[in-house]
């Protein structure tokens, strides 16, 4: 019984993942010798995003694997699928044991994570940090998509520019505890008491990361405050959900929404004149440029105090201190959204 | 009155919570956003009335959150691919009824726990579909949206529909044969089987009957808007059973009714908005909604 | 053989190794009441179920009106026009009178409408010929047990049954509305109707039924009519032996007074103003009717549902119970009514439940200590002749008698010094019940205060030193050991015993 | 009359005895396909990241065993870890005083549990849904969502980072729980009355055994063991805030269940809760180390919750199954 049971099982689990090998398009093709870093092998990559099952993170990782395949490394992409925050950690301990040859993480929790990503560098294993990053003694590199006070700078000039200079505004944050989400209220604050003293933003909703909840929320907030002016959504499910909101309220164009989003998810309301204004950078970019500085300081080709860096196709990059630019953040508007797709 | 003792509390829970909110915040009352709150909760009250039956029955399904997500991105698939819509809503709905008749028949078939069963089906079913879609959105095609209608009667249609299948739900719940062959299920099974009424059938179709109102309700949240979000549903399972039990239907089974079910997911669908109507932070939120079911819980336990 | 309204020819039903019934014929004519014996375990039950199409046979032939029924299911039966009243009634706790009887009758497909007025007034009408005060509206759950079997007899009865089953339904039932049954009974005969009637209690087979069919082992022993048996050769075809003295006699002077009750009152349980003194070695008869507060008594003593004025004294000194906890600390033991809720945990092995109440003395820092507790219950299974497989098999693999002896060995193990037994041998074998009388008189012998509450009026006059009679929450007279039956049933009733 | 099965084949049967299976399959499987998954290393990871909900599970195991659950145990353990990161940081209290101080916090909340469930005979299944949400939200309110609690000295990080005669340091810690809770569970008075509780809570009383006490110890003990798991959360991340242990009861309730605790009450054991945790953190790493997606993890646990639940119900009905079929046999040859 037992052993029809586990032989039954375990044949069943082999099929399982003979046939995903097979079908996944995620890079897991074949193992290959890991824990050799000398110029010219195949390396191992592996790149964390901050959940699984987030568009964003998905299109860094197209990015990812065009770089990977260009250098033949081979890459590994995985991260937590729930809300648990302690599985960053769990993931990155996982691949130390593993043996991969560098790692490129998007920090959940810049404290939290930093233990586990330390203890890799112990392990002579290359740490850098993509899009949120931990602290600074815990990774070699930071690939900059925009820091923090850029993004929130860019979003409050950008809400400052749509509205008169004494219009209320509220914020669609993903959940009152994500780190990245506070970083940026931080400096959207910081940049409102400096420059623009006059606009007064009246609440914070979180929205679980959930399109369906933000749209309640911003329902709620807008007959709360019939005077609101603009909805900010700084997570990419809140700002589809903030439109659509404003949209069945019937105030398009009347209360202005922007927010931090995909492109692919909120053309419609671009074109609708709902949303006004969505910022992003570049995010496929974003993963190939982390993956060709992963592989070029695990190869050595990279190191501290290097001024720039020259990632395959899309040409050279500044480094300012420890931080790798990869640019200014975009903002996507009716006029040139069509041109991207992610 | 004792018998309804209950709904009444709750009823009046929420009388006092829409009087606060008439006097502090009268802006709730503005026609539109409401609405657009009712039609929110539309959804959430075809699925409460499934639960409510599940419940009754003296089961408990906390899948319905991964099944709702299954739901909404197949028929936003479907719907993506052009096909009618009477076609999208009705394989839906047997999609649902598929998903659910896969709990129902571990649970009736094999005599298996509810709650584990559903524990584990809604882990598998949720894992597995950001597997497969990688949490991407589906883009619908126009004329999905308010089912082709305008706005204001889409959410009109949304708000009604739910509130028929609520009145049908429950006159079938106390004056059908069937629904009373549910609460006799759930009051005691074994007595049920020697009185002639098939215990296992009944869980089973209780079970496919909650997957059928969960693709219902897929459909009813996808023609809000014109995209399908994969992680939607997260947490229902969790607001709809709250909502079960504050209204009044007992989880040990064979009591309670679907009047008390829409009562009290009225209080906990509104205690949301109210919070931001009354300019209560944010991070009150959970310990609110914990402390409203706890109440209603002791209000019962005290009155015994 | 026709003219038969109900015949089962060899039919065979097997639980796992257990054959429960050996090929059993049993037959049932229109018109009459047909009894059917046997101790616990003989396999009656099973056959009960077999009719009613709760159990499918594993082989035989069932016919009704001369015709194969196939396979029955409990809807076919019902069908059929066979209704079974059960020991424990099966009704919904959550559901209305009214409800439960529709329920039963109703043969409606599944989206007809329920008319409730017609319920309401069906179950009106049905509680009403059996002279029944209950409301159609009432929660079963609120209803007391014997007003419970009521509505399970209204069921029947309105069912327009061909083939009553009765399984022990007096069990719970007061004199007078045991009275109303049987004319009920008695009634539904002259209609043509048949009955299977189940009881342990000799006497009511005698006074109803017309044949009498005994079960031993699974296996028909025979049929008889009841004219020509008496109740010796009956117990002697159930058990397979004579039974020669069926209560062992008192053999012993009581001692000092141990236990006493004075002015105690229990509001909660309708329990007030008992005063009651039990004698070391005496065992003490707890007569009256359902409903008159024996149990309610005994739940106050034990500190189930505590009692709120009077005192309790143990050797003279004033206790305080508040929780069973305190009772069994204070070394009073008290074996329930409801053997299989309460008495055993029927999926704990024996010795498990034996050490049940003795964990702080039996375990002392807490510590199990398995071979002692194996030992402890293997020297009660020897001593007290439970038949079981060992100590590890679990309660519920035993018959009833012998989970009675092991609810018996749960509190003879905590050596109390005052026993409250409740109904010690409701539902159980003849065989295992003198067993049961032996054992109590045993524990006498050995100085022990026993209150023994009976709703078998011989068991009680059989078994008692003194015979206290309990009437509406409180004791009206105390009676002498071998008092006649019929004075302890006038006390009872509250009439003035003849000569008094 | 003896149906019993021979012990040996009891034991084999036995639901832990194909769990173990099952756990050593896994083993060799991932050992097989993954990189580096069977080294010591690696052993040492499986163990520190199964510590908290292991801990968790540990004290769900009797409280199931009485036939409740606590769903309220991730939410303490989120409201106990800021709770202690107020007391170390702005009560500025000492690191083993502000853990006595959380310990405490833990077993008054779970004294809410237990005195709502026992006091007012409420069922557990929503009183620890309500608490659920009323923890959690506390945890929310008292730091804004926002505050993060960190920089806590490398003393007290040792506990969760480091390890200590070359385990985990958490380890120990996690073993003591486990030594107390197998103690508790099957070789005390304690255990044998949360089984009788679990089958008869009525029964039990009537035997003089104190019900409301024995299942408030439980809930009790899961509120004390949430803060003890809620320090070695901090410890490991180095962080505390309010979102610590999102969906922790979740997993240690399928660790339990996996482990053959009846749902119902009564049945189980600590040695099988040992078991299913241990079977879900190797699938959890095996993943992860066989280069597969993670969802994969999820996906897999939950079908092998439901094969365990199928393969214990699987030897009753295959009885069933030949008892009707020789019946039948029987009953031809009669005819």
């Amino acid at each position: 019984m037992k052993q029809l049971f586990s032989s039954l099982l375990l044949a069943a689990a082999v099929a399982f993942f003979s046939g995903c090998n097979k079908n996944n398009e995620a890079p897991s093709s074949g193992a290959s010798t890991a824990g050799n870093s000398k110029p010219g092998k195949k390396l191992t990559i592996a790149l964390l995003p901050k959940s699984k099952g987030n568009a964003y993170f998905i299109s860094c990782q197209k990015g990812a694997q065009k770089a990977a395949s260009e250098l033949g490394d081979e890459l590994i992409f995985d991260g937590p699928t729930d809300t648990d925050p302690a599985k960053q950690n769990e993931i990155v301990e996982n691949w130390i044991t593993l043996g991969v040859d560098a790692i490129a993480a998007a920090c959940e929790n810049k404290e939290g994570i930093s233990t586990a990503l330390r203890k890799a560098q112990s392990k002579g294993i290359k740490v850098i940090t993509y899009d949120a990053d931990s602290l600074p003694d815990a990774r070699t590199f930071f690939v900059n998509q925009a820091t923090p006070q850029g993004i929130g700078y860019a979003l409050m000039d950008q809400a400052a520019q749509l509205c008169a200079s004494n219009a209320n505004f509220a914020i669609i944050t993903a959940s009152l505890t994500a780190a990245n989400q506070q970083e940026w209220q931080k400096y959207i604050e910081e940049d409102r008491a400096k420059n623009y003293p006059n606009m007064k933003m009246v609440a914070v909703k979180p929205c679980d990361d959930l399109k369906d909840k933000a749209q309640s929320e911003t329902t709620a907030l807008l007959s709360t405050y019939p005077n609101l002016k603009l909805i900010m959504a700084i997570c990419s499910p809140g700002v589809p959900g903030a439109a659509e909101a404003v949209k069945q309220a019937g105030k398009a164009g009347q209360v202005k929404v922007i927010g931090l989003g995909l492109p692919n998810e909120n053309k419609m309301y671009v074109h609708e004149g709902v949303t006004q204004a969505v910022i992003l950078w570049n995010t496929m970019d974003l993963g190939y440029l982390t993956v060709y500085a992963a592989d070029a300081v695990a190869r050595g080709n990279l190191k501290p105090g290097d001024t720039s860096f020259k990632a395959g196709s899309l040409g050279t990059f500044e480094i300012k201190g420890d931080n790798i630019l990869l640019g200014k953040p975009f903002v996507f508007t009716k006029e040139n959204i069509d041109q991207f797709d992610f | 009155m004792r018998k309804y003792f209950r709904e009444l509390s709750v009823t009046g829970a929420l009388t006092l919570l829409l009087l606060a909110l008439a006097i502090f915040a009268p802006s709730f009352y503005s026609p539109q956003p409401l609405l657009s709150l009712a039609a929110n909760a539309s959804v959430s009250l075809v699925v409460a009335c499934g639960m409510a039956l599940v419940i009754i029955a003296r089961e408990i399904d906390i899948s319905v959150g991964s099944m709702f997500a299954v739901c909404s991105v197949c028929a936003g698939l479907l719907a993506a691919m052009h096909w009618p819509l009477a076609a999208v809503i009705a394989a839906t709905i047997l999609i649902g009824a598929i998903f659910g008749g896969f709990n129902g028949g571990l649970v009736a078939g094999l005599g298996l726990p509810s709650i584990v069963v559903t524990l584990a089906t809604m882990v598998t079913w949720r894992e597995g579909l950001q597997w497969l879609r990688q949490g991407q959105f589906v883009n619908l095609p126009d004329g999905v949206q308010w089912f082709g209608l305008s706005q204001k009667s889409g959410q009109w249609t949304l708000v009604i529909g739910a509130l028929v299948i609520l009145v049908l739900m429950a006159l079938m719940m106390k004056h059908l044969s069937a629904g009373r062959y549910i609460y006799a299920v759930g009051s005691d099974a074994e007595v049920a089987r020697l009185a002639g009424i098939p215990p296992k059938l009944t869980v089973f179709l209780v079970f496919v009957g909650i997957g059928a109102l969960v693709g219902l309700a897929a459909i009813m949240n996808m023609v809000q808007s014109p995209q399908v979000d994969p992680q939607s549903g997260t947490g229902m399972e969790l607001k709809v059973i709250a909502a079960v039990v504050v209204g009044g239907v007992a989880i040990s089974g064979g009591r309670g009714n679907l009047w008390g079910v829409f009562v009290g997911l009225l209080l906990l669908v509104c205690v949301g908005p109210a919070l931001i109507h009354l300019h209560i932070e944010a991070y009150w939120e959970k310990a609110i909604q914990g402390v409203i079911i706890l109440l209603a819980v002791v209000a019962e336990g005290l009155r015994r | 053989m026709s003219g038969e309204l109900l015949q089962l020819t060899s039919v065979t039903k097997s639980f796992g190794a257990v054959r429960a019934l050996k090929g059993v014929s049993f037959s049932l004519k229109a018109g009459e009441i047909h009894a059917l014996l046997g101790e616990n375990g003989a396999g009656k039950s099973t056959l009960i179920k077999i009719i009613t199409g709760a159990h499918q046979p594993d082989s035989g032939r069932i016919e009704i009106d001369g015709r194969d029924t196939g396979a029955l299911s409990p809807r076919i039966a019902r069908e059929l026009g066979i209704a079974c009243i059960y020991q424990q009634p099966a009704l919904f706790p959550d559901l209305s009178v009214a409800e439960n009887i529709g329920l039963r009758l109703s043969q409606a497909n599944v989206f007809s409408r329920v008319d409730w007025n017609a319920r309401r007034q069906q179950a009106h009408r049905l509680l009403e010929n059996i002279g029944a005060e209950i409301s159609p509206e009432a929660e079963i759950r609120s209803l007391s047990m014997p007003q419970q079997q009521l509505v399970e007899i209204a069921c029947a009865l309105g069912a327009g049954a061909r083939i009553v089953i009765m399984d022990e339904p007096t069990a719970s039932l007061t004199q007078k509305e045991t009275h109303l049954l049987f004319a009920i009974a008695r009634e539904l005969r002259k209609r043509g109707v048949g009955m299977i009637y189940i009881s342990h209690r000799l006497e009511e087979i005698f006074q109803l039924a017309d044949r009498v069919t005994v079960l031993r082992d699974g296996e028909s022993i025979g049929t008889n009519r009841v004219d020509e048996m008496n109740e010796a050769a009956l117990i002697k075809l159930m058990v397979g032996r004579d039974v020669s003295a069926i209560y062992p006699p008192a053999e012993n002077e009581p001692g000092e007074t141990v236990f006493s009750l004075k002015n105690f009152s229990c509001e909660r349980g309708g329990v007030r103003d008992v005063s009651l003194d039990v004698r070391a070695g005496e065992i003490v008869g707890l007569a009256g009717l359902v409903g008159a507060g024996r149990t309610e008594l005994a739940r106050a003593i034990f500190g189930i549902t505590p009692a709120d004025s009077g005192e309790m004294l143990l050797n003279g000194q004033r206790i305080e119970i508040h929780s069973p906890r305190d009772a069994v600390a204070q070394g009073i033991a008290y074996v329930p009514e409801d053997r299989r809720r309460h008495g055993v945990i029927l999926e704990m092995p024996i010795a498990q439940n034996m050490t049940m109440a003795i964990h702080r003395r039996f375990f002392p820092g807490t510590w199990l200590r398995f071979g002692a507790e194996k030992n402890l219950a293997l020297e009660f299974i020897r001593d007290l002749s439970i038949k079981a497989s060992g100590p590890d098999a679990p309660a519920s693999s035993l018959s009833g008698g012998n989970q009675q002896k092991v609810a018996l060995a749960r509190w003879l193990a905590a050596k109390p010094k005052v026993l409250v037994l409740d109904e010690p041998t409701q539902g159980v074998d003849v065989g295992a019940k003198s067993e049961i009388h032996r054992i109590i008189r045993s524990l006498a012998k050995n100085g022990l205060a026993v209150l023994m509450i009976s709703s078998d009026l011989p068991e009680i006059i059989g078994m008692s030193d003194r015979i206290a009679v309990m009437r509406s929450g409180t004791i009206t007279s105390m009676l002498p050991a071998k008092s006649e039956a019929h004075t302890v049933m006038a006390a009872a009733l509250g009439q003035k015993a003849a000569g008094e | 009359m003896n149906t019993h099965k021979p012990a040996w084949k009891n034991v084999l049967l036995a639901h832990e005895t194909i769990l173990l299976v099952v756990l050593i399959a896994e083993w060799i499987f991932f050992d097989a396909i993954g990189r580096n998954f069977g080294t010591y290393d690696n052993t040492c990871d499986i163990l520190r990241h199964s510590c908290e909900i292991g801990l968790l599970a540990l004290a769900m195991t009797p409280v199931i065993l009485t036939g409740g659950i606590d769903l309220s145990v991730g939410s303490l353990l989120g409201l106990c870890a800021i709770l202690f990161g107020k007391f170390w940081r702005d009560a500025h209290m000492p690191i083993p005083e502000a853990a006595a101080c959380t310990l405490a916090v833990g077993a008054l909340a779970g004294g809410v549990n237990a005195s709502l469930i026992t006091l007012l005979n409420l069922p557990p299944l929503i009183v620890t849904l309500g608490t659920f949400s009323l923890f959690r939200g506390l945890a929310e309110a008292i730091t804004h969502g926002v505050d993060t609690f960190t920089d806590f000295p490398s003393s007290f990080l040792f506990l969760g980072q480091e390890r200590w005669l070359g385990i985990p340091a958490q380890a120990p810690v996690f073993i003591g729980a486990l030594i107390f809770f197998w103690w508790l569970v099957h070789f005390s008075t304690f255990g044998r009355s949360y089984r009788a509780i679990g089958f008869a809570p009525e029964g039990t009383r009537y035997a003089g055994i104190p019900v409301g006490r024995r299942v408030a110890m439980t809930y009790v003990l899961a509120g004390i063991v949430s803060a003890i798991a809620a320090i070695i959360y901090t410890a490991r991340l180095g962080q505390a805030k309010a979102d610590a242990g999102n969906g922790y009861e979740l997993y240690a309730i399928t660790a339990v269940v996996l482990g053959g605790t009846s749902i119902f009450g009564g049945i189980g054991s600590v040695y099988g809760t040992l078991l299913g945790v241990a079977a879900i953190a190797v699938l959890q790493s095996g993943i992860v180390h066989a280069l597969q997606p993670s969802e994969m993890a999820g996906m897999l646990t939950g079908a092998l919750l439901i094969l365990a639940l199928t393969a214990s119900v699987l030897p009753k009905m295959i009885s069933r199954l030949r008892q009707r079929k020789s019946a039948l046999r029987l009953a031809k040859q009669n005819t």
